[in-house]
C-alpha cells in the first residue's frame, strides 16, 4: 500500500514520459487573465503523480488539459512521445489512452445500468462485441465491483457511482488514467479501500495522475508531487516537495504530520539524516519508543 | 426514491424478457377492456393480482399505496355516473340507472390498473427503453428518452433535497412562503439540469462521445415456452367469460 | 388529474390515441432533426425531458389544505415551444403511467392529447397574444403577465379537455355531452381553478428567477 | 482558536442540555432495517459537538432528526427543555431555534441573489421588511462577506457558497446550528479560515453540532464527540473518546496524529501524564526539541 517501495526508482534517471505538457497556456474567459500560462509538467511511466493546490489553484484545468477536455491556448501536450494534434482526430488518439475520471461521479454515468455504462467507452473504441463483453466483465473485476454489474446506477451509493465511472475508464485500457480529486466525499475506510484498487491498477501498469487536498495522503502514496497555485509552486519526489514547508504553505495546504514529524525526530537524532520520513503516527510512536 | 422503480429491480421476474410479461399484461388489459364486466374484469383481477402476490412477489402494502390515487379517480369519476344533470323535473337527480354504470365502469378500470401495475412492477424501465429500438422506434428518440430516465433520478434527488433545505428554512410553513419556494425551486431546477446536461457533455467526451450513446445491452433471451405460457392466461380468462357467457 | 387506465371505453382511448398521433409524430421528427443537426442535443433535451417530469412531481398547495402538482405545460411550452414539448410530455407521460401509476397506457393517448398538445398550444398562444398585446408596459410587467396567463390558461385548458373527454364517454342520460361536461367540469373546477392560479403564479417567480440568474 | 480554553468546562456540572434525543429509531424504508434504534444524544449549550463515523453510519440522518428534516419513527427530540411535537407546528418551532447546514450548499442555494438567498429564512419567519435587511446585513457581516451581497449566487466559489448558505441559517437566530461536514471539499486554507468563523459564532452564544470525518479537526476544535457507527459507539470529552485507538477504529476513522503522539511521547516522558495531546506536528516537534 505505501508508496516506499516504489520511491527509490524516482532517483533513477527519469524515463521518457509517457504523458507530458509543456508551456501550456489557459484560461477560460478570453477577456480575463488565464488560470496559468507556460505550465510544464511530466508524467513518467508506472508512477504515481500527486497534483496540489488550493481550490481555484488550477488542478482541474491542468487534469483536463492533459486529457483532451479543454484545448490548449498556446503549448503542447505530448502521449507517448508524440505532440497531440488539436483535431477531433488527435483528441480521439489522446483520449484513448488518457483517461479522466471527474470529481462527481453523476457528470459521466449517463446509463441506467452499470453494465451498459461501463460498456460505453470501448464501444466508442470500435471494439467488437465480444471484447467489449470480457472488458467489462474485467474492468467491473478490477474495481471489484462485479456483483454490481447487473444494477440500476440510480440505487447506488455515492462510493459505488464513483467505483463504476472507475471502471468505465479502466475499461478503455488507457496508458494513463487522471483522476480528479478520487478521494473526495469518501470516509476513512472507503478511501483506503479506494487506493488498495487504484494501487492494484498501478501494479498492472496504469500510470496515475491524481488530484487531492490531502498533503498526508499525497506524501505516503505518490512518487512524485507537483504544487500548483497559478503556476508550478514546485515538482518533484514527494519528500523533497511536500516536505518543504514554505511550498506548501505557499500552496495554501496543510503541512503533512510526515514530513514534519520526520524533521523533528531528526533534529533530536531519533531518526537518521537519509532515513524516510515516518508516514503514519504509529511509525513516530515507535520509533519515540526505540 | 419511486417506490415501483425500487421494486421492479427487487423483482423476481426482473430477467424475464419484456416481451413475455407484455403478452401476459397487455392480454389480461385486453380482456378487461373488451369481454363483459362479469366475469370478464373479475376474472381479470384475480389472476393479475393472484399473479402480483403470488409468483412476482409484488409487496401489497407499497401495491396499495400506489394504487390509491389511480383509484381515487376511478371512484370520483364512477361517482358523478350516479346523478343525472339538467332533467326535466330537477336539475340534479339520482340516475335510476347510474349505480349499474359506476359499477360497471369502475370494475373494469380497476381491472385494468391491476394490469398496468402488474406490468409496471416487474419490469424496470432500464430493461425496456433500450428494447424499443427493436421494434421501430427512431434510436436518436430511444437514447433520449433514456437520458431522460437516468437524468430523472439525478434531478429528483436534487428536488428532494433542495426541498428539505427550504423546509429547514420553514419555506413551507405557510402558503405564501410555500409558492415562493416552489417557484424558485422549479427555477433552480431548470438552471442545474441545464448545467447537468452541460457537464455531462463534457465528461461523455473524456469517454469517446461523438453524438452516439451505444450501449451493450445485457441479452435476455426470449423463451417460446414463457411467451405462450404467459400468453395462455389471458387466452384462459377470455375463454372462461365467453364459455360464462354462452352457457348462462 | 390523469385519466386512469381503462376508464375510457377503448373506442375512445383509440379516437384519443389517433388525435394525439399527428402532434406526437411531428414533435418527435422535430426531435430528431434537432438531435441530427446537433448531437450535442441530445444531452440538452435528456435533462429538459427529466426536468418536465420532476416539475410535475412537485408539490403545491391546493384549497382543500392538501397537495396537488403543477401539470408544467404551459411553462414547457414557453421554454421549449409546443412542438418539442409535445414529445417531451408524451415521455413524462409515459413516464408518469410507468413510475407512478399516473394515467393509463391506454388512457395515453387521451393524456397526451389534453397535456401535451391542448395545453402547450393555449398556453403559448396565451403567452405570445399577451406578450404582444401589453408591450407597451415595463418589461418585467409585460413579461409577468404573459407568463401567468400562459401557465394558467395551459393548465385551465387542460383540465376542461380532460372533463370534455370524459363527458364524451360519459354522456349524461337526460343532458349528453353537454350535462356531463357541466358535471365532470364542476367537480374539476373546485380544485383546479384555484391550481390552476396557483400554477401560474409559481411559473412567474421560475420565469422571474431564470431571466435574473 | 484551539478548543484548549474552553476544554475545562466539560469536566464541570452538565447544564440541561438546549437540545437532546432521547431513545430514537429511524429508518428511510419501512421494510428494511432501521439505520439505528435507541439513539440518544445531549447537546450541551455553547458548546462544539463533533458526530464522526463512517459514511452510512447515521450522522448524516441523526442530523436531520435533531433539526426536524426527518421524523422518528420513536424517541423524542427536546430542544430548551420542551419535547417536540411531530405536527407541522411542532416542526416549524424546532427549525425555528434549530438550523441545518447540508453538505453540498447547491442543496440550499436557490435565490437568484446572494441577498435575496440570505432573506429566505427570516422572511418565512414572518419579519417585517427592516428587521429582515438588518438580519441579513448582520449575517453576511459574521460570514465575512458583506462585499458579496449584490453577486449573482450561480457565480460564486464553492467556498463562497458554504458561506452564503451558512448565512441564510445565521440569519434566523438560531440556538444551535447544525452542520453536515462543513469542511468537506474546502481546502486547507479554507477550512482555517471557516473554522475561525464559526468560532466567532460561538463566541456569540451559538451551540454548534459538527459531523466530520476529520479526527484531527474535532480532537482540535471540538469539547465533545459522538462516535456513530449505526448506534452510539461513544460520546464524550473529545479527549476520552478519540483518544481511544479501539473506538476510533471501531468508527472506521483514520486515527488522529495528536492522541497517538500524545500516548508515544508520554511513553517516553517527554509529556506529562495529565498533560493535553498536541494538536499540530509543530507542536510534536517543540517537545521532542524540548
Amino acid at each position: 500500500m505505501t508508496a516506499a517501495e516504489h520511491r527509490p526508482t524516482t532517483g533513477a534517471a527519469t524515463p521518457d514520459p509517457v504523458l507530458a505538457g509543456h508551456d501550456l497556456a489557459f484560461g477560460y474567459d478570453p477577456d480575463e487573465a488565464p488560470v496559468f500560462s507556460r505550465l510544464s509538467v511530466e508524467v513518467h511511466p508506472g508512477e504515481v503523480l500527486a497534483v496540489l493546490g488550493p481550490n481555484g489553484g488550477g488542478k482541474t484545468t491542468l487534469l483536463r488539459l492533459l486529457a483532451g477536455s479543454l484545448t490548449p491556448r498556446s503549448g503542447t501536450v505530448s502521449v507517448e512521445g508524440s505532440a497531440v494534434r488539436w483535431n477531433r482526430r488527435g483528441v480521439n488518439e489522446l483520449r484513448r489512452r488518457v483517461q479522466l475520471v471527474f470529481q462527481d461521479p453523476d457528470d459521466q454515468l449517463f446509463s441506467a445500468s452499470v453494465t451498459q455504462d461501463v460498456s460505453f467507452g470501448p464501444l466508442n473504441q470500435g471494439l467488437d462485441r465480444e471484447t467489449v463483453r470480457s472488458r467489462v466483465a474485467w474492468a467491473l473485476e478490477e474495481l471489484g465491483i462485479t456483483e454490481l454489474a447487473e444494477h440500476p446506477t440510480h440505487l447506488l451509493s455515492y462510493g459505488q457511482r464513483k467505483r463504476v465511472v472507475l471502471a468505465g475508464a479502466v475499461a478503455m485500457l488507457p496508458s494513463v488514467l487522471i483522476l480528479d480529486e478520487p478521494t473526495a466525499g469518501l470516509d476513512p475506510a472507503g478511501v483506503e479501500s479506494l487506493l488498495e484498487t487504484l494501487e492494484g491498477l498501478r501494479r498492472s501498469g496504469t500510470t496515475l495522475v491524481v488530484s487531492t487536498h490531502d498533503v498526508d495522503l499525497a506524501y505516503r502514496w505518490a512518487e512524485r508531487a507537483l504544487l500548483l497555485n497559478g503556476g508550478t509552486l514546485g515538482c518533484g519526489p514527494v519528500a523533497d516537495v511536500l516536505g518543504d514547508p514554505e511550498l506548501v504553505a505557499a500552496a495554501r495546504l496543510r503541512p503533512a504530520w510526515g514530513p514534519a514529524a520526520g524533521k523533528a525526530l531528526r533534529s533530536v537524532g531519533l531518526l537518521a539524516p537519509d532515513a524516510p520520513d515516518p508516514a503514519t503516527a504509529d511509525e513516530v510512536a515507535a520509533l519515540l519508543r526505540h | 426514491m419511486l417506490a415501483i422503480d425500487a421494486a421492479a429491480y427487487r423483482s423476481p421476474w426482473r430477467r424475464t424478457h419484456p416481451a413475455v410479461k407484455g403478452a401476459l399484461c397487455g392480454g389480461l388489459l385486453v380482456c378487461a377492456l373488451s369481454l363483459p364486466v362479469w366475469p370478464g374484469a373479475a376474472l381479470t383481477t384475480v389472476a393479475a393480482l393472484g399473479l402480483a402476490f403470488g409468483p412476482a412477489r409484488v409487496n401489497p402494502r407499497t401495491f396499495a399505496r400506489v394504487a390509491a390515487p389511480a383509484l381515487v379517480f376511478i371512484l370520483t369519476g364512477a361517482a358523478t355516473l350516479l346523478v343525472s344533470v339538467g332533467g326535466e323535473s330537477a336539475p340534479v337527480a339520482w340516475d335510476p340507472h347510474g349505480w349499474h354504470r359506476a359499477l360497471e365502469i369502475s370494475g373494469r378500470a380497476s381491472a385494468a390498473l391491476w394490469c398496468q401495475l402488474l406490468f409496471a412492477f416487474t419490469t424496470p424501465l432500464a430493461e425496456l427503453l433500450p428494447r424499443l429500438s427493436r421494434i421501430g422506434v427512431p434510436s436518436a428518440l430511444v437514447e433520449v428518452v433514456a437520458l431522460i430516465y437516468r437524468m430523472v433520478f439525478v434531478t429528483l434527488d436534487t428536488a428532494h433535497r433542495i426541498g428539505t433545505g427550504q423546509a429547514g428554512r420553514l419555506g413551507y410553513a405557510s402558503r405564501r412562503a410555500w409558492i415562493r419556494s416552489v417557484g424558485s425551486l422549479g427555477g433552480t431546477l431548470f438552471l442545474r439540469s441545464y448545467d447537468r446536461a452541460q457537464r455531462m457533455q463534457r465528461g461523455l467526451e473524456c469517454r469517446g462521445y461523438t453524438g452516439e450513446l451505444t450501449v451493450l445491452l445485457e441479452e435476455i433471451p426470449l423463451r417460446w415456452r414463457a411467451l405462450s405460457a404467459a400468453a395462455a392466461v389471458p387466452l384462459t380468462v377470455a375463454a372462461a367469460t365467453l364459455c360464462y357467457g354462452v352457457l348462462l | 388529474m390523469h385519466i386512469a387506465e381503462g376508464f375510457l371505453p377503448w373506442q375512445h382511448a383509440a379516437a384519443w390515441t389517433a388525435a394525439s398521433a399527428p402532434f406526437v409524430i411531428h414533435g418527435v421528427r422535430s426531435l430528431t432533426r434537432t438531435v441530427r443537426a446537433d448531437p450535442d442535443a441530445k444531452l440538452l433535451l435528456g435533462a429538459s425531458g427529466a426536468f418536465c417530469f420532476v416539475l410535475s412531481a412537485l408539490k403545491i398547495p391546493s384549497v382543500t389544505g392538501s397537495c396537488s402538482h403543477p401539470t408544467g405545460t404551459g411553462l414547457g411550452a414557453m421554454l421549449f415551444r409546443p412542438p418539442v414539448m409535445a414529445a417531451l410530455g408524451t415521455v413524462t407521460l409515459l413516464f408518469q403511467a410507468l413510475l407512478l401509476a399516473h394515467g393509463g397506457l391506454t388512457t395515453l393517448g387521451a393524456n397526451v392529447f389534453s397535456m401535451a398538445v391542448v395545453g402547450p398550444w393555449v398556453g403559448y398562444g396565451a403567452y405570445r397574444l399577451v406578450r404582444a398585446v401589453s408591450s407597451a408596459l415595463p418589461e418585467m410587467t409585460s413579461l409577468g403577465l404573459a407568463v401567468f396567463s400562459g401557465a394558467f390558461l395551459a393548465s385551465l385548458s387542460t383540465y376542461s379537455v380532460t372533463s370534455l373527454q370524459l363527458a364524451l364517454a360519459f354522456p349524461d342520460p337526460s343532458s349528453g355531452v353537454l350535462g356531463a361536461f357541466v358535471k365532470f367540469g364542476s367537480i374539476f373546477s373546485v380544485t383546479q381553478l384555484p391550481l390552476a392560479a396557483i400554477e401560474g403564479l409559481v411559473t412567474v417567480i421560475i420565469v422571474r428567477l431564470l431571466t435574473t440568474a
